[in-house]
C-alpha cells in the first residue's frame, strides 16, 4: 500500500443512545415464567448432551439447569417478556432454510471469485452504508449476522437505531442490500 | 523407502518434541522480550507434554475409556478387558496435571510481566536493565 | 470408509498449511487472527474426523464442541483488543 | 492417629491455608493464629514422625489406600524425617518472627500472604515426604509458584528478578519432569522405590544416562548451583524480608534434599558412583561454585545480596559433599542441609529485624546498629560464626564432615575451597560487623533517631531470633547424636 | 494413533512454534500461540489422549490465549525481537 | 594414671560464662564489678580445688557431648592444663581489681561490654587449658579469638578498627587456614583427636606429611606470635591496658603457646618429634623469633609496644623449651608460662598505671617518673628483672632450666641465643628504670601534682610483683606441675 | 546471548537425541511404559472404582493426591496473581461517568462520587468503548449454553472425556466471555471479587475436605471407600461418588481461579474496565 | 449412504479449499475475511453433516444423540462464526486499516 495515498478510514461511533445491558436488564414483571422456559430449554439441551437417562444423571442435570437458570437466566431473556415467544421462533425457523439457500449461493459466488484466475479484476470492495427499518435488538443482530453469512458482505458496524455499515467484496454482492433479507428478518421477528 | 517410513515414524515424535523444546529453550534464553520468553516457556512445557503423551501412545489401541461399560453397581464388568485394547492412561493423567501447572505458571508470569511493565514502561529486558543501571 | 476419513483429514491438514501461511506471514495482526480462526474451524472438523477414525465419535464430539466455543472466545478477545486500543501498532 | 502423621503433616497446613484464605476475605485477624496453629501441628507431627522413624525405620503411608506402584505413597525414612523437622521448625519460627514485618509490609493482603506462606511450606513438606517422583514435581511447582508470588512482592526490582527466577525455575522443574519421563519410558514406573528396583538391569541404557543428566541439571537450576545460579541473588535480595527469611533457608535446602534423594533412592548409589564416572568433575564444579560464590559475595555492598551469594557458595558445599562419594561427605551434606537452614534463617531474620527498624539493608544502613540493636546483632554474630564455621556452632561440624570427606576422597581442591570460603566469610562478616560496630548510627530513612539509645525490634521478633541463635549452638553440640542416630542410617550401606 | 496425521500435524506445529517466537509483535505472537495450541490439541486427539486434548482445547484456546491478549493489552505490543 | 569423672572442669569454664547475663542485666557499675569479682574468685577456687587431685596423680575427666564419632567435647585436667589454668584464673582476680581502677580512672565507655567479654575470654582460656582433645582446644581457641575482638577494639576508633582487622586476619586466618586442615588430616590419619602421652599421630604418617602438619600447627596457632605471624600483637596494643595485660600477656598469647606445647606433646609426641628429628626446626623458628623480637623491642619508644615485642620474644622461650625435647628444657619452658605471666602482667600494669596517672605512653616522656610514682616503678623494676631472668625473681628458674635443657640436648647455639637475648632484655628494660629514677631535676618531666595511680591500680601490681619474687623461692605448685607433666610425657 | 543460547540448545538437544536411540518405538504396545503400571489401571479400575474413563479414575482416585495438588497449584496461581496485581486502595482519582440515556460523559475530579448503582449514570473509564451490539447479543445467548455445557462436562467426567478441570475452565471462560463482550464491571457485578475468592477456596476445600473426611472416618487420606459408611453405598460406588464430589470441587476452584486471574490480568489489578 | 457421506465430505473440502486459497489470494484484510468467514462455515457445515449422516449408519439412540450433538456444533458455529467475523472486521476498522479499493488503485 502506497504510504502517500494512504488515507485513514475514519470511524466515528455514533454518540446516540445505546441501552446498556446490565442496567436495563432488571426484570420487569414476573420472572418465573421466563425462568421456567429457560429451564426447559436448558434441560432439553442437557438431555441432548448427556444421553444418559438414569436417575442419577437426570437429577444432576436438573440441578445444573437450576443453577444456570438462577445465575444467568437473565442473560437469555433480559426483558422477561415471554409473550409470543413460541410464535416468533416458529417464524424464525421458517427463515432458516431461506437463509441456508442464500448462504450456499453466497459461498458459491465467493468460491467462484476465489478460484478465478483474474480475481483481482473481478473484485471491487467497498463499504456501503444504509439505514435499516428494523427496531428490535434481536432482529438487528440476526440481520447483521445474516448479512455476514451471505453473498460477499460483512457487517462492519451496526448501531442500535439500525445504522449499518457493510463491507462488500464486489458490486454484485452489494446491490441487493438491504432488500429482501431485511423484510424476511422483519417478518421472522414480527416487526411487520 | 519401505524401511524409511517405519524408521521415521518410530522416532519422529521424539525428534519433534526435542525440536519444539529447543525452540522454547532458545526463546527463553535468547529472546529479549519478557512476554516472548513466556511464549517460549509455554512451548517448552508443551514439548514435554508431547513427549509424555508420545510415551503413552499404543498401536492398535483405542482411547482410554472403557467401551460398552455395562458395569452394575458393583463395578463388575461383563466382559474381560484387553490390555492391548486401551491406551496407557497414566501419561495422560500426568499431563493433565502438567497442563494445569503450565497454565498456573502462565498466569503468574503474565501478572509479573504486567507488574514489570507498570514499573518500567517497557518489556524489553535490556532496556529495563539500562533503566536500573541509569538510576 | 476409514481411509476416506483419513485422507480427508490429511487434506484438511494440507489446507491448514494455507491458513498457517496467513497466520505466519500475515502483514497485520488481524490477518494472523483470520488465519488462526481458519485453523480453528478446520480443527473442529478434524477432531470429529479423528473420532471417526478411532470409531469413538461420541467421545470426540464434546471436545469439538468445547473447541468451537473457546475458539470463539479467543478470537473475540483478540479483536476486543482493537476496540480498546486504537491503532495497529 | 499415629499412622496418619505423614498425611497430617501435609494436610493440616493445606487445609488451614484454605481457611486462611477464607479468613482473609472474612476476618483478617484470624489469619495469623490459624497459620501458627497449622504450622505448630505440622511441627509436632514431624517431630513425632521422626521418633516413629527411629522406631520403625521406614514409615509408609498409602494415599487413597492404593499400594505404592499404582497409587501415591509417602515414605518417610531417616533422611526425610530429619529434613521434615528442619523445614517445619524453620517455617514456624520464621512465621512468628516475621509477624510484624508482614503487618508492616502487607497490611492489605495479609490473607493472601499467609495463604501463600502456608502453601509454600506445604509444598516443601510434601516434596520432602513424598515417595513418588511425579508427585514431587507437582509439589515443587506449588512451592515455586507460591515462592514467585511471595518474592515478587518486594520492592523495586523484585518483579523482574522474580520473572527471571520464574523462567529459570520453570526450566528447572520442566527438566526434572522430563527426566522423570525418561525414567518412565524405560521403567514404566513413577514410584521412587519401584524405579530403583527396576533400574539395575538398565544401568547401561543411554536413556537412563540422559534421564540422570536432565534430572540433575533441572535440580541444579532450581537450587542455583554455580553456573546456573544467576537468578538467585536478585530474587533473594529484593524479596520482602519476611519472605527471604523463609525462602532462603528452605528452598535451596529442600532442593538439595531432592538431589540427594534422587542420588540415593532413585538412581542408586551404585549407579551414581560406580557406573557413572562423573563425581570427580562435579566436585570440581562445586569447588568453582564455592570459590565464585565467595568472590562474588566480596563485591557486594548490600547485606542481603552478600548473604545471597553466600548461599550460592553453600549450595556448592552441599553438592560437593554429596558427590564426594563417601560416607563423611554425604553426612556433611545432609547435616549441612539442617545446619544451613538454621543459620541462613538466623542471618535473614536479623536482616528482617534490621529492615523493620531501619528500613534498609545496604551497608550504609547498618551503621551503629550494635549500639542500637545489641541483641539482634549478637544473634547476627552467632549466625555469622556458624556460617564461617566456628565451633561449637553447628556450621563447624558440617564443615568438618565435608572436609573430612574431601580428605578421605583425596579431593584436596574441595578442602581448599571450603577453607577459602571460610576465610572469605570471615572477611565478609567482619566487614559488616565493623560497619555496624564502629560507625555512628546515621539516619537514612527519615526516622526519629536517638543515636545512643537502644531501639530493639519488638519481642515477638527478637525471641524467635534468639531461639534460632541458641539453636545453632545446641544443634552444634548435639551433632554427634544427630549423626549417630539419624544420618548414619540415612545413608545406604553401599557408600563407604 | 494415526501416524499419517500425526506426522503432518507435527510438522505444522514446529512451523507454528517458530513463528510464534519470531513474530515482531506480541499480539501476533499470542495469536500464533493460540494456533499452536490448536494443533497441539489435535496432536493429542490423534494420539488418543482425549482428556489431554480436551484440556488443551479448553486451556489453550479459551484461557491462555485470552490471558496473553489481556496481558498484552495491559502492557505493550512492542517487541524488538 | 587414673581418671576421675567430675563436672568441675566444666564448672570452671562455665562460671564466667554464667556471669555474663548477670553482667549484662546489671545497670550499676558496683553490682557489675562485684559479680566479676565473685566469678573470678569462684573460678579460682574451683581450679584450686582440683589442684590436690592432680598432684595426687589423678586426671579429672568430663565429657560434655560426643559431637563427631570418636571425638567429643571433653575436658581433662592434667598437670600442664592445671598449671596454665592456675596462672590464668589467679591472674583474673588481680586483673579484675586492676580493671576497676583503670576503667573508672579513665572513665571508659561501654564498661558492661568490656566486663562481659572479659568473662567470656576467661572461660575460653580455661577451656583451652582443660581441653582433652584437639577439637575442644580448637573450639575454645576460636571462642577466645572472637571474645577478645571487642576488647581489642574497645575504643572503636579508626586505629582500633585497623588493628582489630589485623588481629582477626592473623588469628582467625591462621586457625582456619592452617589448624583446621591439620586437625582434619590428623583425624583422618588416626581416627581420633584425643591428646595422649605418646601423641596420637605416632606411627601413622610419613615424615613428610608429619612435617607439613607440624608446620601448619606451629604457625597455625598464631596466638603464639611466632614470627612471621606476630605482627597482630603489637597492633593489638591499642586495647585498654588491662586487656593488654591479661589477654596479651597472659590469656591470648599464652593460649597460643599452650596450644603449641599441647599439640607438640599430645598430638605428635616427643618420641615422634625425636625420631623424625623435628627438634631443630622448632628451635630454629623459636630462636629466630626470640632474637628478632628482642632487637625490635630495643628500638621501641612506646612502652606498650616495647612490652609487646618483649612478649613475642619471651613466648618463644616456651616453644624453644619444648623444642629442645629434653626433660629439663621442657620443664623450663612450661614453668616459663607461669613466670613470664606474672612478670609481664606486672609490667603491663605499670604501663597502665603510668597512663592513668599521667596520660603518657612513650618511654621518652617518662624521665623522672620514678620520683613521682615510686611504688609503680619499683614493681616495674622487679618485674623487668624477672623477665630478664635474673635473681631474685621467678624468671631465673625458668631460664636456668632452659640453659640446663639446652646442655642436656647438646644444643650449644641455644645457649648463645639465651645469652644474647638476656643481654638484650636487660638492654631495653634497664634504661627505662634508670631514667625513671636517676635523672637530674632539670631532666625530670613531671610536675609536683603527679602522684601514684588509684589504689585499685597500684595494689594489684604490687601483688603480682611480689608474687614474681616469691616464685623464685617457692616455685611450687608450678614447678611441680611442670615436672609431673614432663615426667608423664617422657615416660620417666 | 544468542550464541550462548545456541550452544546450550545444541548441547542439550544433542543429549536428548542421543538418548532417543534407546527409546522403545513410538506407540509400541510392548514398551515398558505400557507393561508395568498401566495394565493394572486398565483391567482393574473399572471394578475397583466403576468409572469407565480410565483417565478420570486414575486422575481422581489412584493418583488423586496429585490432582489435589494440581488444584492447589491453580489456587496458588490465583492467589499469587491477586497478590501481585491487585491494587486495593483506591485513591480519589478522576472518575468518568456516562449518562446512560444521552451518552454524555461526565468527568469528575477530586473524588466526587456518584453511587455506582445509580440508574442513570454508569461508571466508565478512559478506555471505555460502546458495546458492539452484535457481539453483545450473541454472547448473551451463548453464555448460558456454554455454562450448561461446562456443567455437563463436569458431571460426565466418568463416562466421556472431561471432568472437573475442563468443565471448570469452560465455566470460567463463559464468565470471561461475559467480561469480554460486555465489560469487566458487568462480570464483577455478577460475580464479585469476594465471591470469587471464596469460591476458589471452597472448591479446593471440597477436594481436600473429602480427603480429610475419609481420614476422619478411619481410612487413609483420600480413600473414598470410607465414604461408603456415610453415603450408605458399597465401597466401589462410594469411590465413584467420591470422584464426582472431587471433580465438582475441582470445577469450582478452577472456574473461580480462571476468572480471578483474568480479572486481575486484564485490568492490571484495578478492576475497572478489562479487556 | 457412503456415497452421500463422501460427497458431503468432498463438497466440504472444496469449500475449505476455497477458504484457504481465498485467504491467500485476496489482496487485503477485509476481502480475506469473506472467504474465511463464509467458506469455512459452510465447509464445516457440509463435513459435519457428512459425519452426522455416517454416524447414523448403525442406528442406535446413542448414535442419534451423537449426530444431534454434531448438529448442535454446527448451529453453534453458525452463531459464532459471523459474530467472530464481525468482531474481527470491527477491530480492523477501529485499528484504522484502510480497505483496499479498486478506485484508489487506479488513481
Amino acid at each position: 500500500m502506497d504510504t502517500q495515498t494512504q488515507r485513514k478510514y475514519v470511524y466515528e461511533p455514533s454518540k446516540t443512545t445505546e441501552p446498556d445491558f446490565p442496567s436495563t436488564s432488571r426484570p420487569k414483571g414476573s420472572p418465573f415464567f421466563a425462568h421456567l422456559i429457560t429451564f426447559l430449554i436448558l434441560f432439553s439441551l442437557w438431555i441432548l448432551l448427556s444421553g444418559k437417562f438414569d436417575l442419577f444423571h437426570l437429577s444432576l442435570g436438573i440441578i445444573s439447569c437450576i443453577i444456570i437458570t438462577l445465575i444467568s437466566g437473565d442473560l437469555l431473556f433480559p426483558e422477561s417478556k415471554t409473550k409470543g415467544l413460541i410464535r416468533s421462533w416458529l417464524l424464525f425457523l421458517k427463515y432458516i432454510p431461506w437463509l441456508l439457500y442464500q448462504i450456499i449461493l453466497a459461498n458459491l459466488h465467493i468460491l467462484y471469485l476465489v478460484f478465478h484466475p483474474r480475481m483481482m479484476e473481478l473484485i471491487d470492495p467497498e463499504i456501503i452504508k444504509f439505514q435499516s427499518k428494523l427496531k428490535k435488538e434481536l432482529s438487528l443482530v440476526t440481520f447483521a449476522n445474516s448479512i455476514t453469512l451471505t453473498p460477499g458482505t460483512i457487517t462492519v458496524y451496526v448501531s442500535v437505531d439500525g445504522n449499518f455499515h457493510v463491507h462488500s467484496i464486489d458490486k454484485k454482492s452489494a446491490e441487493p442490500l438491504p432488500g429482501e433479507m431485511e423484510s424476511k428478518v422483519a417478518r421472522a421477528f414480527g416487526e411487520q | 523407502m519401505s524401511d524409511l517410513i517405519p524408521f521415521i515414524v518410530a522416532k519422529y515424535n521424539y525428534w519433534i518434541y526435542i525440536t519444539l523444546m529447543m525452540i522454547g529453550l532458545y526463546a527463553m534464553i535468547a529472546k529479549n522480550n519478557l512476554v516472548k520468553k513466556i511464549v517460549g516457556m509455554n512451548i517448552f512445557q508443551t514439548a514435554i507434554i508431547l513427549f509424555y503423551v508420545s510415551i503413552g501412545a499404543k498401536k492398535g489401541a483405542t482411547i482410554p475409556i472403557i467401551e460398552h461399560a455395562h458395569g452394575d453397581a458393583h463395578g463388575a464388568v461383563s466382559h474381560t478387558i484387553e490390555i492391548a485394547h486401551y491406551i496407557n492412561p497414566l501419561p495422560h493423567v500426568l499431563m493433565l496435571t502438567a497442563i494445569v501447572v503450565s497454565v498456573a505458571t502462565l498466569g503468574v508470569a503474565l501478572a509479573l510481566a504486567i507488574k514489570v511493565y507498570n514499573r518500567h514502561k517497557t518489556l524489553e529486558e535490556d532496556e529495563i536493565i539500562d533503566q536500573i543501571k541509569g538510576i | 470408509m476409514h481411509y476416506i476419513f483419513l485422507y480427508t483429514g490429511l487434506f484438511l491438514c494440507l489446507l491448514m498449511v494455507l491458513s498457517l501461511y496467513r497466520a505466519v506471514f500475515g502483514p497485520t495482526v488481524l490477518d494472523r487472527l483470520i488465519g488462526a480462526n481458519a485453523i480453528g474451524s478446520k480443527t473442529v472438523v478434524l477432531l470429529i474426523l479423528i473420532g471417526l477414525i478411532y470409531k469413538r465419535v461420541d467421545m470426540f464430539v464434546d471436545i469439538a464442541m468445547a473447541y468451537a466455543m473457546l475458539n470463539f472466545i479467543a478470537v473475540l478477545a483478540a479483536s476486543r483488543y482493537f476496540q480498546k486500543k486504537k491503532g495497529l501498532l | 492417629m499415629s499412622q496418619h502423621y505423614p498425611a497430617l503433616l501435609v494436610i493440616v497446613p493445606l487445609l488451614s491455608a484454605f481457611l486462611i484464605s477464607a479468613a482473609g476475605w472474612l476476618n483478617k485477624r484470624l489469619c495469623f493464629p490459624i497459620a501458627v496453629a497449622a504450622l505448630s501441628v505440622a511441627c509436632f507431627s514431624s517431630v513425632l514422625l521422626l521418633f516413629q522413624v527411629l522406631d520403625e525405620k521406614v514409615v509408609l503411608y498409602k494415599l487413597g489406600g492404593w499400594s505404592p506402584p499404582w497409587g501415591i505413597a509417602y515414605s518417610v525414612d531417616y533422611l526425610n524425617g530429619l529434613v521434615l523437622v528442619v523445614v517445619s521448625v524453620v517455617a514456624l519460627l520464621n512465621l512468628i518472627a516475621t509477624q510484624r514485618n508482614v503487618e508492616q509490609e502487607f497490611s492489605e493482603k495479609i490473607g493472601a500472604f499467609y495463604t501463600l506462606y502456608i502453601l509454600f511450606v506445604t509444598g516443601l513438606l510434601g516434596i520432602v515426604v513424598t515417595g513418588d517422583a511425579f508427585n514431587l514435581y507437582v509439589l515443587l511447582e506449588i512451592a515455586s509458584l507460591t515462592g514467585y508470588g511471595l518474592i515478587a512482592m518486594g520492592e523495586n526490582r523484585a518483579p523482574l528478578a522474580t520473572l527471571n527466577y520464574l523462567y529459570m525455575g520453570t526450566i528447572g522443574a520442566s527438566f526434572y519432569l522430563l527426566g522423570i519421563g525418561y525414567l518412565y519410558i524405560v521403567t514404566g514406573s513413577l514410584n521412587m522405590a519401584d524405579i530403583s528396583a527396576i533400574l539395575p538391569s538398565l544401568y547401561h541404557s543411554k536413556t537412563v544416562l540422559a534421564a540422570f543428566v536432565i534430572c540433575i541439571v533441572g535440580v541444579w537450576l532450581k537450587m542455583a548451583f554455580f553456573p546456573l545460579h544467576a537468578w538467585l541473588p536478585n530474587a533473594y535480595t529484593y524479596a520482602p524480608s519476611a519472605v527471604s527469611s523463609l525462602i532462603a533457608p528452605l528452598m535451596t535446602k529442600v532442593i538439595i534434599y531432592v538431589m540427594i534423594r534422587l542420588m540415593l533412592t532413585v538412581f542408586t548409589p551404585k549407579y551414581i558412583f560406580s557406573t557413572l564416572n562423573v563425581s570427580d568433575s562435579i566436585v570440581w564444579i562445586a569447588v568453582i561454585a564455592i570459590v565464585m560464590g565467595a568472590i562474588l559475595a566480596l563485591g557486594q555492598r548490600n547485606l542481603k545480596k552478600m548473604l545471597a551469594y553466600i548461599i550460592v557458595a553453600e549450595v556448592g558445599y552441599m553438592v560437593g559433599g554429596a558427590w564426594l562419594g563417601n560416607r563423611a561427605g554425604m553426612t556433611g551434606a545432609i547435616l549441612h542441609i539442617a545446619n544451613d537452614a538454621l543459620m541462613t534463617l538466623c542471618v535473614f531474620l536479623v536482616v528482617g529485624n534490621i529492615v523493620y527498624k531501619v528500613k534498609g539493608y545496604a551497608f550504609e544502613d547498618l551503621k551503629g546498629l550494635f549500639r542500637k540493636m545489641p541483641f539482634t546483632m549478637g544473634a547476627f554474630v552467632v549466625g555469622a560464626m556458624s556460617i564461617i564455621g566456628v565451633p561449637p556452632t553447628c556450621g563447624f561440624f558440617s564443615k568438618w564432615y565435608l572436609i573430612s570427606g574431601a580428605i578421605q576422597a583425596g579431593h584436596y581442591g574441595f578442602m581448599v575451597a571450603l577453607l577459602f570460603s571460610s576465610l572469605v566469610n570471615v572477611i565478609l562478616f567482619f566487614r559488616v560487623i565493623e560497619i555496624s560496630y564502629y560507625e555512628p548510627f546515621e539516619n537514612h530513612h527519615g526516622q526519629e533517631s536517638h543515636p545512643g539509645k537502644i531501639a530493639e525490634a519488638p519481642l515477638t521478633m527478637l525471641v524467635p531470633l534468639l531461639i534460632v541463635a541458641a539453636g545453632l549452638v545446641v544443634v552444634g553440640v548435639y551433632t554427634g547424636d544427630i549423626v549417630n542416630h539419624i544420618i548414619e542410617f540415612a545413608i545406604p550401606k553401599g557408600i563407604v | 494413533m494415526i501416524w499419517q496425521l500425526d506426522l503432518a500435524i507435527l510438522t505444522l506445529v514446529v512451523v507454528c512454534a517458530i513463528a510464534a517466537i519470531s513474530v515482531k509483535d506480541l499480539l501476533g505472537s499470542a495469536i500464533l500461540f493460540g494456533a499452536y495450541s490448536f494443533m497441539m490439541c489435535l496432536l493429542w486427539a490423534i494420539m488418543g489422549a482425549v482428556d489431554v486434548a480436551f484440556t488443551e482445547a479448553s486451556v489453550g484456546a479459551g484461557v491462555s490465549t485470552v490471558f496473553f491478549v489481556a496481558a498484552v493489552f495491559r502492557s505493550t505490543r512492542r517487541t524488538k525481537d | 594414671m587414673e581418671t576421675i569423672t567430675s563436672i568441675k572442669p566444666l564448672l570452671a569454664v562455665l562460671v564466667s560464662l554464667c556471669v555474663v547475663p548477670l553482667l549484662m542485666s546489671s545497670r550499676s557499675p558496683n553490682v557489675r564489678e562485684a559479680w566479676t569479682f565473685v566469678a573470678a574468685s569462684a573460678k579460682f577456687l574451683i581450679v584450686a580445688s582440683m589442684l590436690p587431685v592432680v598432684f595426687n596423680g589423678f586426671e579429672i575427666v568430663y565429657t560434655v557431648a560426643e559431637v563427631i564419632p570418636g571425638v567429643a567435647i571433653k575436658f581433662r585436667v592434667d598437670a600442664l592444663g592445671m598449671l596454665f589454668a592456675l596462672v590464668s584464673s589467679s591472674l583474673w582476680i588481680v586483673t579484675s581489681v586492676y580493671s576497676i581502677g583503670y576503667m573508672r580512672g579513665l572513665k571508659e565507655h561501654s564498661q558492661t561490654r568490656y566486663f562481659c567479654f572479659f568473662a567470656l575470654a576467661l572461660s575460653a582460656t580455661i577451656g583451652v587449658a582443660f581441653s582433652a582433645n584437639l577439637l575442644t582446644l580448637y573450639l575454645f581457641y576460636e571462642m577466645l579469638s572472637f571474645a577478645t575482638y571487642p576488647l581489642v577494639t574497645h575504643h572503636q576508633d579508626e586505629e582500633a578498627r585497623s588493628s582489630g582487622r589485623k588481629y582477626l586476619l592473623y588469628i582467625v586466618g591462621t586457625s582456619i587456614g592452617f589448624v583446621l586442615p591439620a586437625m582434619l588430616i590428623s583425624y583422618n590419619l588416626s581416627g581420633t583427636l584425643e591428646f595422649s602421652r605418646q601423641g596420637f599421630l605416632a606411627g601413622t604418617g610419613s615424615r613428610g606429611l608429619t612435617g607439613v602438619l607440624l608446620v601448619l600447627i606451629v604457625f597455625g596457632f598464631a596466638k603464639a606470635a611466632i614470627m612471621p605471624f606476630h605482627s597482630w600483637l603489637p597492633a593489638a596494643m591499642v586495647a585498654p591496658t588491662p586487656v593488654s595485660a591479661l589477654l596479651h600477656a597472659v590469656a591470648v598469647v599464652k593460649v597460643g603457646v599452650f596450644s603449641v606445647v599441647r599439640v607438640l606433646t599430645g598430638v605428635f609426641g616427643i618420641n615422634l618429634l625425636i625420631s623424625f628429628d623435628f627438634g631443630p626446626f622448632i628451635i630454629f623458628v623459636a630462636s629466630a623469633t626470640i632474637l628478632v623480637g628482642s632487637f625490635i623491642a630495643l628500638s621501641q619508644d612506646n612502652l606498650k609496644r616495647l612490652l609487646a615485642f618483649s612478649t613475642i620474644a619471651q613466648l618463644s622461650y616456651i616453644v624453644l623449651g619444648v623444642g629442645l625435647l629434653s626433660p629439663q628444657g621442657m620443664t623450663g619452658g612450661m614453668v616459663h608460662i607461669a613466670m613470664h605471666a606474672f612478670g609481664k602482667i606486672t609490667l603491663f600494669f605499670c604501663a597502665g598505671a603510668i597512663f592513668v596517672a599521667t596520660g603518657k605512653r612513650n618511654i621518652s616522656e617518662m624521665i623522672g617518673i620514678g620520683r613521682r610514682m615510686p611504688v609503680t616503678m619499683t614493681a616495674f623494676f622487679i618485674a623487668s628483672l624477672s623477665i630478664t631472668g635474673l635473681p631474685p625473681c621467678g624468671g631465673f628458674i625458668s631460664k636456668w632450666y632452659l640453659v640446663l635443657g639446652s646442655l642436656q640436648a647438646h644444643q650449644m647455639p641455644v645457649l648463645f641465643v639465651l645469652l644474647v637475648s638476656s643481654l638484650l632484655n636487660a638492654a631495653y628494660f634497664m634504661p627505662i628504670v634508670y631514667k625513671a629514677f636517676f635523672c637530674t631535676p632539670q631532666e625530670a618531666m613531671f610536675e609536683k601534682g603527679v602522684k601514684e595511680a588509684p589504689a585499685f591500680c597500684v595494689v594489684p601490681l604490687v601483688i603480682t610483683a611480689l608474687i614474681s619474687m616469691v616464685l623464685l623461692f617457692y616455685p611450687q605448685p608450678f614447678f611441680g606441675l611442670a615436672d609431673m607433666m614432663v615426667k608423664s610425657i617422657t615416660g620417666g | 546471548m544468542r550464541m550462548i543460547a545456541l550452544i546450550i540448545i545444541v548441547l542439550s538437544g544433542g543429549l536428548l537425541l542421543y538418548a532417543t536411540q534407546d527409546f522403545p518405538q513410538w506407540a509400541d504396545p510392548a514398551s515398558p511404559a505400557s507393561l508395568h503400571l498401566s495394565p493394572h489401571y486398565i483391567q482393574k479400575s473399572m471394578e475397583e472404582t466403576s468409572v469407565p474413563n480410565l483417565v478420570t479414575a486414575v486422575l481422581a482416585d489412584y493418583r488423586g493426591f496429585d490432582t489435589m495438588f494440581e488444584t492447589t497449584v491453580i489456587f496458588c496461581a490465583g492467589v499469587a496473581c491477586f497478590m501481585l496485581l491487585r491494587i486495593s486502595r483506591q485513591t480519589p482519582e478522576d472518575r468518568y461517568y456516562r449518562h446512560i440515556s444521552t451518552g454524555v460523559t461526565i468527568h469528575i475530579k477530586d473524588g466526587g462520587k456518584i453511587p455506582d448503582k445509580s440508574k442513570e449514570f454508569e461508571r466508565i473509564d478512559t478506555m471505555w468503548t460502546p458495546f458492539d451490539l452484535v457481539i453483545k447479543t450473541v454472547c448473551r445467548f451463548l453464555i448460558p449454553f456454554i455454562q450448561l455445557f461446562a456443567l455437563y462436562v463436569i458431571a460426565h467426567g466418568h463416562h466421556s472425556p472431561g471432568g472437573g478441570f475442563q468443565g471448570g475452565v469452560i465455566l470460567g471462560a463463559s464468565i470471561i466471555l461475559l467480561a469480554i463482550s460486555h465489560n469487566l464491571r458487568t462480570a464483577t457485578k455478577r460475580m464479585n471479587e469476594k465471591l470469587i475468592g471464596l469460591l476458589c477456596v471452597t472448591g479446593v476445600f471440597i477436594y481436600a475436605g473429602t480427603g480429610a473426611l475419609c481420614l476422619l472416618i478411619g481410612l487413609n487420606f483420600l480413600d473414598y471407600s470410607a465414604l461408603a459408611s456415610v453415603l450408605f453405598l458399597d465401597p466401589v460406588s462410594a469411590r465413584s461418588f467420591g470422584i464426582l464430589i472431587v471433580e465438582i470441587g475441582v470445577g469450582i476452584a478452577v472456574m473461580a481461579t480462571m476468572i480471578w486471574i483474568y480479572n486481575n490480568v486484564s485490568s492490571a489489578g484495578k478492576y475497572d474496565e478489562g479487556l | 449412504m457412503d456415497i452421500v457421506v463422501t460427497a458431503l465430505l468432498v463438497i466440504g473440502l472444496v469449500f475449505f479449499t476455497g477458504g484457504g486459497v481465498g485467504i491467500l489470494r485476496l489482496p487485503d484484510f477485509y476481502t480475506r475475511l469473506h472467504p474465511a468467514g463464509k467458506l469455512d462455515t459452510l465447509g464445516s457445515l457440509m463435513m459435519m453433516m457428512g459425519v452426522a449422516v455416517f454416524n447414523l449408519h448403525h442406528f442406535t439412540w446413542g448414535a442419534l444423540l451423537t449426530s444431534l450433538k454434531i448438529i448442535l456444533i454446527v448451529v453453534f458455529i453458525f452463531l459464532s462464526s459471523p459474530t467472530a467475523t464481525h468482531s474481527i472486521v470491527d477491530a480492523g476498522v477501529r485499528a484504522g486499516l484502510v480497505p483496499w479499493t479498486k478506485k484508489e488503485r487506479r488513481e
